[in-house]
């Protein structure tokens, strides 16, 4: 029973990060109707939007200890942040631990410009080309900036820890009745999750109860009527776009705590994010929520101990397994609309 | 000839002549000059560009005439792999029986996935494709390890059983692949003052079967087949009100590109024996649809050039390093030399990758037509200098 | 007993009732009508026939053979063909690809794994290609991709395609829709000739009342999902519940 | 700024050819009369460097060229000398190699044994390498080795862990000086029995591929021998990313030791969440919770930053070796880069040199007679005290360092400290060792 729950708890967790970057795809999918390939490496650039900032904070200037050498025997280089001087360094210590929940301040006017500058300099020419020439370019996409990433800050993974408040687990055993450490379960990861229903949350009320948000739906429903209405498409396309980079850059600047990023992370949660949106229904948002939480429990439920040794190899595949199931029985997914993506 | 009208018989030809003059095209540089590092034709990479232009070939069969983008060919290419080294182990290193395995468990599996995939189509069928080749891909590199060498690949042993030709040869070395007594990796050289040629028995079997396999595409273009398969392309709808059934159309052409793709693997096993789990990763499966629609979607010779572009990049751009740049740029003064090192620097070694999104990015957007569509806009461009009026508006061509 | 005998046929989209109970029979050689005003259910009708939708009750007979549960090329092969109201074509091949596919089908049936003959090469099939271009006055466009004909020019080679099948009842699913006047009379002279010259069935739903009744020999008028009258178009112009129900607003 | 490195097939270097003429089929670019695989015949010798520049481990790949890189300037009596002045074996004189300078080309092995052995491929016949060396991983280096076996040429290992490297795949153009999956339990044992006691009760999480099975098979059966309990035994995919799942039953089993079989990004990742859940501020029965990573190094350390203090591990070498040879290399190393070497440095440089110099011991190029100079030879003074090339698999046997997690790292460097050295006797093995078994070395191959 506890490790049921606790795989539960597990499966929310991973799917609030399937979830967070499958809405995105699906706001540029369902809007724009483009297949963005790239959305990973959005994921992956709002992760080193976090290491950005952190490298800022710890910008130093540096002093020779002569009490110390080195590893070849000369004094020791001691590197001191600029914060240090300006706020004392246990101020300074306080502001570079609160690094990560910083850079999201940071983050959203990043990812909204690269998200602009991208709509606007290359995707805006593919609205109207075939859904395999936009997978194919934003594919291309994908490839240059993870190697650009890579360029400069190497292909090591990096660490960037979550703030000293957030370190250890939360014991749930213990206020469900179970004995100690048996439902553990890390802060960061239980503030991942409330940050993912925010914003989630926050996604689907501003497209319920803004003007903007009616126009994106009607415009998801029925593109060519909303925009016979006049209504000015192409900004608001812009919007749309910048605000699912913006989704996914914040979803990869909480996750680096939880992983330490590097340059190919994008990659790892492309395919995977793929097989959430389509599972979920190309094109609704719902489907793309649930179809995450869905693919995040089963996995986490076939990489239990017991499980794996039923069925050798089980965890490799069982997204793919899921998958397969649903389209073969659900031809639309879990909530997809009809005549989208089949052609 | 052959049952080909003149375009194609040219086709062909030209590539005929390509292939067969491998060696000296792609060794244009003489050995020892600084351009000797763009020399291509060494028998590995010569072996590489036709074997990834047969997988190309077949995929296109699939992609360019049906439209079905699938997202995990590289499966069959790895099944294909493993049974011809598994053939290699048990039975015999000739390559007859290998490859003949390879196609037809490629065949076998092709049937299986394309059976299942094809009930949905656009994104859903790609996912499905890609799904399957996941599976396969993370199942052979773990759980399958006693059936696929797992992380290290499936490979010779000195204690295999290879019934027909015993496990070791005279040397107490573990036997090489060959074609009845003729060894894969035997090769000539040519000698011409400063240039070597090499000439590979591997490669010229290759590029056989590449011919084979390029004249059997020919033939299925033009065939009332491959119209069909244009056919469900161009309208799913119209076809199903003619009468015609497209669901069996469409597994022929996913069961014989997956053929080739098999074939490619098998050959691929059989010029190096071994067959890694890499091979069925989902971006080997993407690596050969970068290489179909550089190349030109839907063309005949598109994808062969493809195949050979990226194989070039991946194996001669990934090789320069910092040193051989200084070499290049070491006529001009120190700081300018610096200064275009480290421009260039990021795009070439280890920053291929790089390079190589740039110019498929490129291709996606200019040249939605691929290489080919280049090669017509340059010709066009040649051709209307020549002739001051052509005036053959809309007289389009089947693809080529 | 007509070649078409639909009956009792009816079917439902949730709560809507789209087609209640209908009855229909098209005599054989003979040029019949579907009238009715929007959302009468007249394309429901017509999806039922060729196997695109299954009435939820009912039967339609095609020359003494049941269509349900038929897959649509099945019911084609039977010798139904259906022209559409925007033109279904191959618009990536050529104008005479676009021939030879359905005298393919014709010939060799659903399916067919002929990969290595050369297409141009089979004399008969070019031969009858080139003869319906022929008739169809498109022989100089063959080597035109069918994208680019122009909106006439697609209808032409789409009646085309589906009369190089034989088949023995055409659907013609408002073929005029959104024509100019001048294309419109070039398709009604058009399928006059057909009528004339071939021993064939033609089915036709219909907006343009000029092209029924010029066309027509026996007129059935849907309304709501069942049918008001059937009769000959000199009775239907005259028939006080059709004028009520759907000519009333047109007049 | 100024250099400039031809590759070059040697055959050419025998003088101006003239005319055209069909010489004998022979494989590769050999020449014939030489009797095997890209005998160098001009002044020159070209050496095949393979690492990935691509892929997850690029950075790793990216340290060991620096080495290989040094490894040539010493070779070629540039620098400072390095090891060749610590190198127990004085045949080396800084004159390249037999007195051919030494050249290398490049690969990109991309961390796929496809794509490696392609690029070995192309080092061998299109630039005649007379050696490939390098690599991050098994999987290459198994692949690579079997290829280098076929055309008659050497393969120094670079980083290559597993025992299947010179156990079941073992060949005998193959060498490997790194330690291995054995090594690291036999090393660890003791000092982890030290440490944690003798119960304990380990659960392992072990990447699902053949490095992680041998390292879970030579870490359990060695840990089991001192008492340890083994609770559970999960296997986690390669790709996986996100480990939490596997790691949150771990305290439910009752264990209170996690053994974590990974490496590269697995390792930070798994390492990164298990700290995360808080296990080591855990007590089970009465004992802190301890987590154990058999194989560390020090990039994959970098990338877990913090989470690693305080966790054993095992290592091949540390720059913070006092010895002799340790010093040097860590001098002219740093003096070069600005930074200290990485294991993976040190062990390519170490294999390029023992390379060089059994040539020039054996003087000649031909991959027998170096097979016959490597193997039973003993030397020291490369850092890792004395050190023999088994002659029955082609096993570097020598000391094994227990490593710790700093707990007050000076730089981003300085992030292991070494617990113990465990001497060579401890870590020795029959060659017949059952998780050496299967497999056999065959002949040396010359190729040609």
């Amino acid at each position: 029973m506890d490790a049921i729950i606790l795989q539960i708890l597990n499966g929310l967790d991973k799917g609030s990060a399937y979830a967070l970057i499958a809405l995105g795809l699906t706001l540029i999918f369902g809007t724009l109707g483009v297949v963005n390939f790239a959305h990973g490496a959005l994921f992956m650039i709002g992760a080193f939007c976090a290491v950005t900032l952190s490298r800022i904070l710890t910008i130093s200037h540096t002093i020779v200890d002569e009490t110390q050498k080195d590893f070849l025997g000369n004094p020791l280089k001691v590197d001191v942040p600029y914060v240090y001087d300006w706020f004392g360094e246990a101020t300074g210590n306080v502001i570079i631990d609160w690094a990560v929940p910083l850079s999201i301040l940071f983050a959203i006017p990043v990812m909204i410009l690269i998200g602009v500058i991208m709509e606007r300099g290359l995707i805006k020419h593919f609205y109207k080309r075939p859904h395999a020439d936009q997978i194919l370019v934003t594919f291309g996409l994908a490839i240059v900036l993870q190697e650009v990433i890579k360029y400069f800050y190497g292909a090591n993974p990096i660490p960037t820890p979550a703030p000293d408040a957030f370190r250890g687990s939360f014991d749930f055993g213990l206020m469900l009745g179970f004995d100690a450490n048996q439902i553990i379960y890390p802060y960061w990861r239980l503030v991942y999750f409330a940050f993912a229903a925010v914003i989630i949350g926050a996604v689907f009320a501003f497209l319920q109860f803004t003007t903007f948000g009616m126009v994106v739906r009607a415009g998801m429903a029925d593109r060519e009527t909303v925009g016979l209405l006049g209504i000015n498409i192409d900004k608001r396309f812009t919007i749309m776009f910048g605000l699912a980079a913006a989704v996914a850059g914040l979803a990869g600047v909480m996750y680096t705590p939880i992983n330490s990023p590097n340059y190919h992370m994008g990659m790892d949660f492309l395919v995977l994010s793929f097989v959430v949106v389509v599972v979920g229904g190309m094109g609704s948002l719902p489907g793309a929520v649930l179809a995450g939480f869905l693919l995040g429990i089963l996995e986490s439920f076939a990489s239990m101990g017991a499980v794996i040794d039923l069925l050798p190899g089980i965890n490799q595949i069982i997204i793919y397994l899921v998958a397969i199931i649903i389209l073969l029985t659900r031809p639309r997914g879990l909530m997809g609309r009809k005549g989208v993506m089949e052609d | 000839m052959l049952g080909l009208s003149k375009k194609d018989l040219n086709l062909l030809f030209i590539v005929f002549v390509l292939t067969m003059c491998a060696p000296f095209i792609l060794n244009p540089f003489p050995e020892g000059s600084a351009m000797a590092q763009f020399n291509a034709g060494y028998p590995d990479l010569m072996q590489r560009f036709v074997i990834f232009g047969i997988f190309a070939i077949g995929f296109n069969i699939l992609f360019g005439l049906t439209g079905y983008l699938s997202f995990g060919h590289a499966a069959f290419l790895g099944v294909g792999s493993y049974s011809a080294v598994w053939m290699f182990k048990l039975l015999s290193m000739n390559v007859i029986p290998a490859i003949v395995l390879s196609v037809m468990v490629a065949g076998l599996f092709s049937v299986l996935i394309g059976y299942i995939s094809l009930r949905r189509s656009g994104i859903y069928f790609s996912i499905l494709t890609l799904a399957f080749a996941q599976m396969s891909f993370a199942l052979a590199y773990s759980v399958l390890t006693p059936v696929t060498g797992g992380e290290t690949g499936l490979q010779l042993a000195l204690n295999d059983p290879r019934i027909l030709d015993g496990a070791a040869s005279s040397a107490g070395n573990i036997p090489v692949p060959g074609l009845f007594g003729l060894e894969m990796r035997d090769s000539t050289f040519l000698r011409l003052g400063d240039w070597v040629f090499t000439f590979n028995v591997g490669y010229y079997f290759s590029a056989v079967i590449m011919l084979l396999s390029f004249y059997l595409a020919i033939r299925i273009f033009r065939s009332p087949f491959g119209m069909m398969l244009r056919a469900i392309k161009s309208n799913q709808q119209r076809m199903n009100y003619t009468g015609l059934n497209p669901k069996p159309y469409t597994l022929a052409a996913f069961v014989i590109s997956g053929m080739y793709a098999g074939l490619a693997g098998g050959l691929m096993a059989a010029m190096d024996p071994l067959a890694g789990a890499e091979r069925m990763f989902w971006t080997a499966s993407g690596e050969v649809v970068l290489m179909t629609i550089l190349g030109g979607v839907g063309t005949l010779i598109g994808p062969v050039l493809g195949a050979g572009l990226i194989k070039y990049m991946e194996n001669i751009i990934s090789k320069i390093n910092s040193e051989i740049l200084h070499g290049w740029f070491a006529f001009m003064p120190d700081g300018i030399e610096d200064f275009m090192v480290a421009i260039v620097y990021p795009f070439i070694g280890k920053g291929w990758h790089l390079t190589l999104g740039i110019v498929f990015m490129l291709v996606v957007i200019f040249l939605p037509g691929g290489l080919v569509e280049g090669g017509q806009r340059i010709a066009r461009m040649f051709r209307r200098k020549k002739t001051t009026q052509d005036n053959t508006p809309g007289t389009t061509e089947p693809a080529e | 007993m007509g070649i078409l005998e639909v009956k009792n046929v009816g079917k439902r989209f949730g709560g809507l009732q789209a087609l209640g109970d209908v009855n229909l029979s098209v005599a054989e050689n003979s040029v019949h009508a579907i009238i009715g005003p929007n959302g009468a259910g007249k394309s429901t009708l017509l999806n039922c026939l060729v196997g695109k939708l299954i009435p939820d009750t009912g039967s339609v007979m095609f020359d003494g053979q049941s269509v349900l549960g038929r897959l649509p090329h099945e019911i084609n092969q039977m010798g139904i063909s259906r022209v559409f109201q925007t033109p279904e074509i191959f618009g990536d091949l050529t104008v005479l690809e676009n021939m030879m596919i359905p005298c393919f089908a014709q010939r060799d049936g659903a399916f067919g794994l002929n990969a290595i003959a050369d297409m141009m090469k089979d004399r008969e099939i070019v031969d009858r290609a080139l003869d319906m271009l022929d008739e169809m006055n498109m022989l100089d466009k063959r080597e035109m991709h069918a994208a680019s004909l122009s909106r006439g020019d697609k209808r032409r080679l789409e009646i085309g395609m589906c009369l190089s099948q034989r088949p023995r009842l055409l659907l013609l699913d408002e073929p005029t829709a959104g024509m100019a006047r001048a294309d419109t009379n070039n398709t009604i002279d058009l399928l006059k000739q057909i009528k004339d010259e071939r021993d064939i069935t033609i089915a036709i739903i219909e907006h343009d009342m000029h092209v029924v009744f010029s066309l027509a020999e026996r007129i059935t008028v849907l309304a709501q999902g069942t049918p008001l009258v059937e009769d000959t178009p000199d009775k239907i112009k005259g028939h006080p519940k059709v004028r009520e129900a759907y000519l009333g607003e047109a007049a | 700024m100024s250099k400039t490195t031809f590759t070059r097939r040697g055959m050419l270097k025998t003088g101006a050819v003239t005319g055209a003429g069909l010489a004998l089929p022979t494989y590769l670019s050999a020449a014939g009369h030489e009797g095997f695989t890209n005998a160098p015949t001009g002044g020159t010798v070209t050496l095949g460097f393979n690492v990935p520049q691509t892929g997850p481990y690029a950075d790793e790949g990216a340290d060991e060229l620096r080495a290989y890189e040094l490894a040539v300037e010493h070779l070629n009596g540039e620098g400072d000398g390095g090891m060749m002045n610590t190198f127990s074996s004085k045949a080396l004189q800084g004159n390249g190699i037999l007195g051919k300078k030494v050249e290398y080309v490049t690969g990109d092995t991309q961390t796929k044994s496809d794509a490696a052995r392609a690029s070995a491929k192309s080092m061998i016949e299109k630039d005649g390498a007379v050696m490939i060396t390098g690599g991050s991983s098994s999987g290459v280096a198994v692949a690579v080795q079997a290829l280098c076996q076929e055309a008659g040429i050497i393969f120094m290992a670079g980083l290559t862990h597993s025992n299947d490297t010179t156990g079941k795949d073992k060949r005998a153009n193959g060498f490997r000086h790194f330690f291995n999956s054995y090594m690291s339990g036999a090393a660890l044992a003791p000092v982890l029995a030290n440490a944690y006691g003798t119960e304990r009760r380990a659960y392992h999480l072990t990447a699902d591929y053949n490095w992680g099975y041998t390292t879970e098979e030579a870490v359990k059966s060695s840990t089991e021998a001192m008492g340890w309990e083994t609770v559970a035994a999960v296997k986690t995919p390669l790709t996986q990313t996100d480990f939490s799942s596997y790691i949150a039953p771990v305290l439910q089993s009752g264990a209170d030791t996690l053994v974590l079989n990974h490496y590269g990004g697995n390792m930070v990742n798994s390492l990164t969440n298990a700290v995360q859940f808080g296990l080591r501020d855990k007590q089970v029965e009465g004992k802190d919770f301890q987590i154990i990573v058999p194989l560390y190094s020090r990039l994959m350390a970098k990338g877990a930053g913090a989470n690693v203090k305080g966790i054993f591990g095992s290592t091949n070498w540390h720059w913070s070796l006092q010895d002799e040879g340790s010093k040097t290399f860590v001098k002219s190393f740093g003096t070069k880069y600005g930074f200290p070497p990485s294991q993976a440095a040190h062990t390519c440089y170490v294999q390029a040199l023992l390379y060089a110099d059994a040539v020039e011991r054996a003087g000649s190029f031909a991959p027998c007679a170096v097979v016959d100079a490597l193997e039973g030879f003993e030397f020291d003074g490369m850092g890792n005290g004395p050190t023999l090339y088994r002659a029955d698999d082609h096993q570097c046997f020598k000391d094994v360092l227990v490593v710790k997690g700093k707990e007050n790292p000076t730089s981003e460097f300085d992030l292991l400290e070494i617990v113990e050295v465990t001497p060579v006797d401890q870590v020795t093995y029959q060659p017949d060792h059952p998780q050496f078994a299967g497999g056999a070395l065959g002949s040396c191959n010359n190729g040609a």
